[in-house]
Parts: structure tokens; C-alpha cells; sequence
């Protein structure tokens, strides 16, 4: 499929989540929420590398979740997914494209994260912290698509889809709180290696998977 | 015939049954060494829970397994039976899942409530009672996911996609937590004296008996299942029927 | 080489089988109407036709492309416009034109089509704010952009005035003689005096009306 | 809980369970052959004597 085409879907799907800017808007609040739920139990995290380690990733797994739903849920409502049905292009490239534009606003989500940890709780604003944010942004981002995508042909939608994403994030969040307590215990980068590898290898287990999975997925009756 | 087989599996399956369970317990009982005088066991009665919780948690295994691959097969192609043959699999599955968790919390709290620790956070951030915590909720979002789904073939084509997912899921959890949790969790490694780390070979038998117990259990109900759901299929298309002619 | 070419298709949900085996052959440059009681599955055989669903069974041949085995390829050859016409709602409908030509690869002077269908005044007002009847313009401007060898329309003339009627006739005279067109149509007279040839699907399957 | 009452909660639940499983699938999967049965002689009795085919 020519990228010229692939363009054209990321364009639109660009254009619809940029367009209202609400969904940057809304994902921006919600991580911020988190955060002032945290400032109401927890005065500070100095020397509490765990309860840290859960303030970082739980505004990020959450956000990713309600944001990639809205979007599928759009698609499904208002039948438009009938028309990217019959559109000259494989059924894989919608569901890329959005994963696409759900990656950028995760990774966006994971920026304003890291910052209000390091602003309000003078978290250590390191590669180190960042590192694992991000590839688990990344795989969340995929996980998210594809459980919204799932919810979206569903009853009660926005029940599920935490439902469903929790048991598959399992492994990323097990990975990146380990490289994050490793770096929040002020260790380099060396020393988590091993919980890096583990969210690399799972964020492209996850792109290979959904690459069988979206045409599936997004398939008409 | 299939349906020859199955109910011929059914019944050699059910006799397994009869016959295994009473074999375990007397094993369990009489075989297993005695626990209950040495110095660090508290409870030695309980820790013969270790007969059961691994194998329904190994029976569960199997379990989703036998979901992924029926799941697989209905995508392939696209035959209703594939998929109420993966959701009875599934609900059995579950089941069994539940009575592994059930087993293992009570164990757990039993085994190390002696060390002080919080008994129930410490049982399931061991790797191998976290792995059956997440298949438990893998299962839940797996059995949710077609209730909350409309239409046979969607909610087939769905269940399959969301199988295959949780079958890398769950996997990737019990070796992420396997390999993070020695190295960064020391202060979780589980009890000085794991009980099952040190398999001695009554044990090891014993367990094997188990595990070969449970999964003639997990085969007969699950054969079962899909016979009550083929038949609760065939009422509706008769009574379908019945409701059609004048 | 007919526009479309259905032999012995069927299609289950469950335990329910929509028709008998049926055929059915739209001619390049024939203009078929598919007439029909309610939830007898038009829409469903429509969207089969566009590769938007997959049939149970049987053989479907779109402008000589195999769209069982190679809906990817089939899929060009066709313009669909769904029922209720789904669009966008935060596009324009200028957008959805630029949008679909581009994904189509063909050249389209979006200004020049929405005045074709009467949407001068609408082009740049996001979808949520257009009547029915204008998103059913907007939805049959994208289906007929790419002139495709096989156009599939879902009840066209539904919240359409006179206005809009006459541009959907415009747009099957534009056609006749060139392109397929199967339309699914409830009402028997508009039928006849819109299309050459008029059919009908029930349960037992699609027969001349 | 001392250790006897948790020995024999953890089995007594468990079999008691699995027991209670196995009994109410068999019953219900011998209803509704039964139920079966009787719709399908219904139908069979319907169709025969007024012998109209679908």
C-alpha cells in the first residue's frame, strides 16, 4: 500500500484528534488528576521508591486506555469504521494509523508525567526515569488500541477496556516499575538492563502480534 | 464418529476422575512425609494444600492453551464449533484457575503468616502465584469480553483475538516477574523453606499424580460443558423452528 | 466482463442463514435495483459486493477481480455508500472529498463536486452540523468520486428533496452504458423508472421482479 | 485460622464444589436431551401426517 495513502489515513486521524484538541486536553487532566490524588496522600515520596514508582505508571496506564477508547468509540457509533471498510486500502493500515496518532498523545502523556513527578515530588528527572516511561508508552499505546478497538464492538465499553488492557499491560508495568525503582534507587542505566530488554522485546512482540491481529479485528460481519 | 468420541472421552475421563481423586487423597495422606514435627512448619496439615494448588494451577495452564489454539482454528476457519468448544474450555478453565487461587491464598497466609510479613501481598508477588493471579484476571476479561458481545461470530472473532493476546500476556508476566524478582525483590524471595523447591521424589510423584488427576478433571468438565452448550444450540434451533411453522 | 458476478452466495449470523444460495450479475453499464422487505439483508449483501463483509459461502467476482480470495484488490473497483451514510463529524465536508481522493490516488476538484451535489454552501462546515440529507449527498459524492467500475448504493434517495433526487439520477444517467450501479431500493416505482432492470431478494434468494 | 480448620475448609470446598459441579452439569445436560426428545418428535409428528415439505 502506497504511503502516500498510509499518509492520508494518519492525516485524517490526525485531523480528527488534533482538530477538537480534546483528546491532548483531556489526557493532560486526567494524568494531572492522578497526581493530585497523589498530593492528597502522599506529602512527599522521598524514600519511598515504590509508592513513586506507582504514581508514575498508573496515571500513564489509565490515560492511554480512556484516550485510545474514545477514538474506536467514535469510529464504531457513528458507523464510519463500515466506511474505512470499503475503503481502497487494507484493513491493517486503519488500525495502524491510529496506534500511530494513540502513540504520539501516550508518549505526549508520558512527557507530562515525568514532568509533574519531577515538579511536584522532585522525582530525579533522568534518562533514567524517562527510559522506561517511554518504551512503556509505547507498548501501552499498542495494548490500548487494540483493547479499545475490542471494546469498541462491545456493550458497556468503557468498563471493559481496562479490563481487558490490565492483564495484557501485566508484563510492561512488571518491567517498567522494576527499571523505574532501579533508577529511582539513583542506579545507571546498566544495572536495568534486564527490565529494559523485557519492555523492548514486549512492546515488539506486541507490534507483530497486532500486525495479524487489526485486519481481524476491524473486519466487518 | 466425533460425537462418539467425545462422549467416550467423557466417560474415561469422569473414571479418571473417580478413581484419581481418592488415589491423591490417600497419597497425600498417608505417602506424603509428615510435615507435622518439624521445627519451622506451622502448619503442616495445610501444606498438604501443595497437592493441589499447583496441578488446577497447571490444569488452568492447559486450560488457556486449549482456548488459544481453538481460537486460532475458528479464525482459520471461521466454524462455530471451534468456538463454543474455546468457551467451554474457558469457563472450565476459569474454574479451575479460581480453585488454584482459592488453594494458593490459603496456603500462602497459613505458610508465611508465621513470618510476620502481610501475608497476602507477599503470597502473590511470588512469581509463581502472581502468574495465576494474572491468568485469573486474563480469564475474567476473557469471559466478560463475550458476555459483553452481541452475535456469534463477533463475539467468536473477538474472544479469539483477545486469546491470542492474553496467551503472550501471561507467559511474558510469569518470566518478567521470574527474572526481575530475584534480582530486584529480595526481600520477597518467598519462605527459607519452599516446599516445593526442595521436590523429594514422594513429592514429586504425588504432584504428578495430581497434576494427571486435574487434567482428566479439566478434560471430563470441559467435554461436558460443550455437550450442555451443543445441546442448549440445538433446543434453540428447534424451538426456533417450532416458533416458525404456523 | 460483467461489473459483478455472485454465484451460489450465502451468508450465516449464527444459526441463521439470510437467503438460499443466490446469484446475481450486474452487467458494466447496467444500473440494477435491488428491491426488498426490511431485515431480508440488502444492506448485508451490498457491503459483501464491497468487500466490507465476508460472505459464508459461494463465489463473488468484482470487474474481474476474485473478492474472496483477493478482497484487497477487489476493493479499488468498488464505491460503497453505507446506510445512514456515515461520515466524520469534526470533518468538512471538503475534507472527506481531499481525504478519500487521496486514498483512492485520483485527482478531484472537491469545489467543483460539492456544487455537482448541492453542497456549495456546506463545504466547510464539520460534519455534526449537516442534515441528513446533506451527509447523504456528501456519502455519494465519495462513493461515485473514483467513477468505479461497480458502485453499491444503500437506499440513495432516502432524506433527499427533489434536488437531491435529480442529482442521483444525474449521477445513474452519467453512469449507464459505462459502470455498474446495484442500488437497494424500498419503493417499486422509483425502481422501475431509475434503474434498467429491477430484482428482488427474499429468503429464497434474488429473482426478477 | 488454625491449621485443621484450613486443611478442611481448602478440600472441603474444593470437592465439595467440584462435586456439586459435576452433578448439576450431568442433570441439566440429561433435561435437555430430554427436552430435545419431545421437540423433536413434535416436529417429526407435525410434518409427517400433513406430509408439507418446506
Amino acid at each position: 500500500m502506497s504511503d502516500g495513502r498510509f499518509r492520508a489515513l494518519l492525516w485524517k486521524d490526525a485531523r480528527r484528534e488534533l482538530r477538537g484538541k480534546e483528546s491532548i486536553a483531556a489526557g493532560v487532566v486526567l494524568v494531572l488528576l492522578f497526581y493530585v490524588l497523589d498530593l492528597f496522600a502522599f506529602p512527599t515520596l522521598a524514600g519511598a521508591p515504590r509508592t513513586a514508582a506507582a504514581v508514575l505508571w498508573t496515571p500513564l496506564l489509565y490515560a492511554a486506555g480512556a484516550l485510545a477508547g474514545r477514538a474506536w468509540a467514535a469510529e464504531a457509533d457513528r458507523g464510519t469504521l463500515e466506511l474505512l471498510r470499503a475503503a481502497p486500502v487494507p484493513l491493517l493500515s486503519h488500525g495502524l494509523s491510529r496506534w500511530v496518532v494513540n502513540l504520539v498523545i501516550t508518549l505526549a502523556l508520558a512527557l507530562v508525567g515525568f514532568v509533574a513527578g519531577g515538579a511536584l515530588f522532585a522525582l530525579p528527572v533522568t534518562v533514567e526515569v524517562a527510559l522506561p516511561l517511554a518504551l512503556g508508552a509505547v507498548g501501552l499505546s499498542i495494548l490500548a488500541s487494540l483493547a479499545a478497538a475490542l471494546a469498541a464492538q462491545a456493550r458497556s465499553r468503557d468498563v471493559l477496556l481496562p479490563i481487558l488492557l490490565v492483564p495484557l499491560a501485566a508484563p510492561l508495568l512488571q518491567a517498567g516499575i522494576a527499571a523505574t525503582l532501579s533508577a529511582l534507587a539513583g542506579l545507571p542505566l546498566s544495572e536495568a538492563r534486564a527490565p529494559l530488554l523485557v519492555l523492548a522485546a514486549y512492546d515488539l512482540v506486541a507490534l507483530g502480534v497486532s500486525l495479524v491481529l487489526w485486519p481481524i479485528l476491524l473486519e466487518g460481519e | 464418529m466425533k460425537a462418539g468420541f467425545e462422549a467416550k472421552a467423557r466417560q474415561v475421563s469422569l473414571a479418571a476422575v473417580l478413581v484419581g481423586f481418592p488415589v491423591l487423597l490417600y497419597l497425600t495422606w498417608f505417602v506424603a512425609p509428615d510435615w507435622s514435627y518439624q521445627p519451622d512448619v506451622t502448619a503442616p496439615l495445610t501444606r498438604k494444600i501443595l497437592f493441589f494448588h499447583p496441578p488446577s494451577a497447571w490444569a488452568s495452564f492447559i486450560a488457556y492453551a486449549v482456548v488459544f489454539v481453538l481460537g486460532i482454528a475458528y479464525l482459520n476457519e471461521r466454524d462455530l464449533r471451534h468456538d463454543r468448544a474455546a468457551r467451554a474450555a474457558a469457563e472450565v478453565g476459569f474454574m479451575m484457575n479460581s480453585i488454584a487461587l482459592a488453594t494458593g491464598t490459603l496456603w500462602g497466609i497459613q505458610e508465611w503468616a508465621k513470618a510476620g510479613q502481610n501475608a497476602l501481598a507477599t503470597v502473590y508477588s511470588e512469581p509463581k502465584v502472581l502468574v495465576v493471579v494474572v491468568l485469573w484476571l486474563t480469564f475474567a476479561a476473557y469471559l466478560l469480553l463475550r458476555r459483553f458481545v452481541d452475535g456469534p461470530e463477533r463475539q467468536a472473532r473477538l474472544a479469539a483475538v483477545f486469546g491470542v493476546l492474553g496467551f503472550i500476556a501471561v507467559p511474558a508476566s510469569f518470566l518478567t516477574s521470574r527474572l526481575l524478582t530475584t534480582s530486584l525483590h529480595p526481600d520477597i524471595a518467598g519462605p527459607g523453606s519452599n516446599p516445593d523447591a526442595a521436590v523429594s521424589g514422594d513429592v514429586g510423584m504425588i504432584l504428578l499424580v495430581g497434576f494427571l488427576v486435574f487434567l482428566a478433571l479439566f478434560v471430563h468438565l470441559w467435554l461436558q460443558r460443550l455437550r450442555i452448550l451443543r445441546l442448549e444450540d440445538e433446543t434453540a434451533v428447534l424451538e426456533a423452528q417450532e416458533t416458525d411453522t404456523p | 466482463m460483467p461489473a459483478l458476478w455472485m454465484s451460489g452466495l450465502r451468508k450465516r449470523f449464527g444459526a441463521r442463514e439470510l437467503w438460499a444460495p443466490l446469484d446475481l450479475t450486474v452487467e458494466a453499464g447496467e444500473t440494477v435495483a435491488l428491491l426488498g422487505a426490511n431485515g431480508v439483508g440488502k444492506s448485508t449483501l451490498l457491503r459483501i459486493a464491497a468487500t466490507a463483509s465476508r460472505p459464508t459461502a459461494g463465489a463473488l467476482v468484482v470487474d474481474g477481480v476474485d473478492a474472496v480470495r483477493s478482497p484487497d484488490q477487489a476493493r479499488p473497483r468498488v464505491g460503497l455508500q453505507p446506510q445512514d451514510a456515515p461520515l466524520y463529524a469534526e470533518l468538512t465536508p471538503h475534507e472527506h472529498l481531499r481525504w478519500w481522493a487521496r486514498l483512492h490516488g485520483v485527482a478531484v476538484d472537491p469545489d467543483a463536486t460539492l456544487v455537482q451535489f448541492g453542497l456549495a454552501q456546506a463545504a466547510h462546515r464539520p460534519s455534526a452540523v449537516l442534515s441528513r440529507g446533506q451527509r447523504q449527498r456528501v456519502a455519494l459524492a465519495l462513493a461515485s468520486l473514483p467513477d468505479p467500475p461497480l458502485l453499491l448504493l444503500d437506499e440513495p434517495f432516502t432524506a433527499l428533496d427533489a434536488a437531491g433526487a435529480t442529482q442521483v439520477e444525474a449521477l445513474l444517467a452519467a453512469r449507464r452504458g459505462r459502470k455498474g450501479t446495484l442500488m437497494a431500493l424500498h419503493d417499486e416505482a422509483l425502481a422501475r423508472r431509475v434503474a434498467d432492470r429491477v430484482v428482488r431478494l427474499d429468503r429464497t434468494g434474488v429473482h426478477p421482479a | 485460622m488454625n491449621d485443621a480448620t484450613t486443611f478442611l475448609l481448602a478440600f472441603g470446598s474444593v470437592f465439595a464444589g467440584i462435586a456439586y459441579y459435576m452433578v448439576w452439569m450431568e442433570r441439566k445436560a440429561k433435561a435437555l436431551e430430554a427436552r430435545l426428545r419431545t421437540l423433536a418428535a413434535k416436529a417429526n409428528n407435525q410434518d409427517a401426517p400433513s406430509g408439507n415439505q418446506a
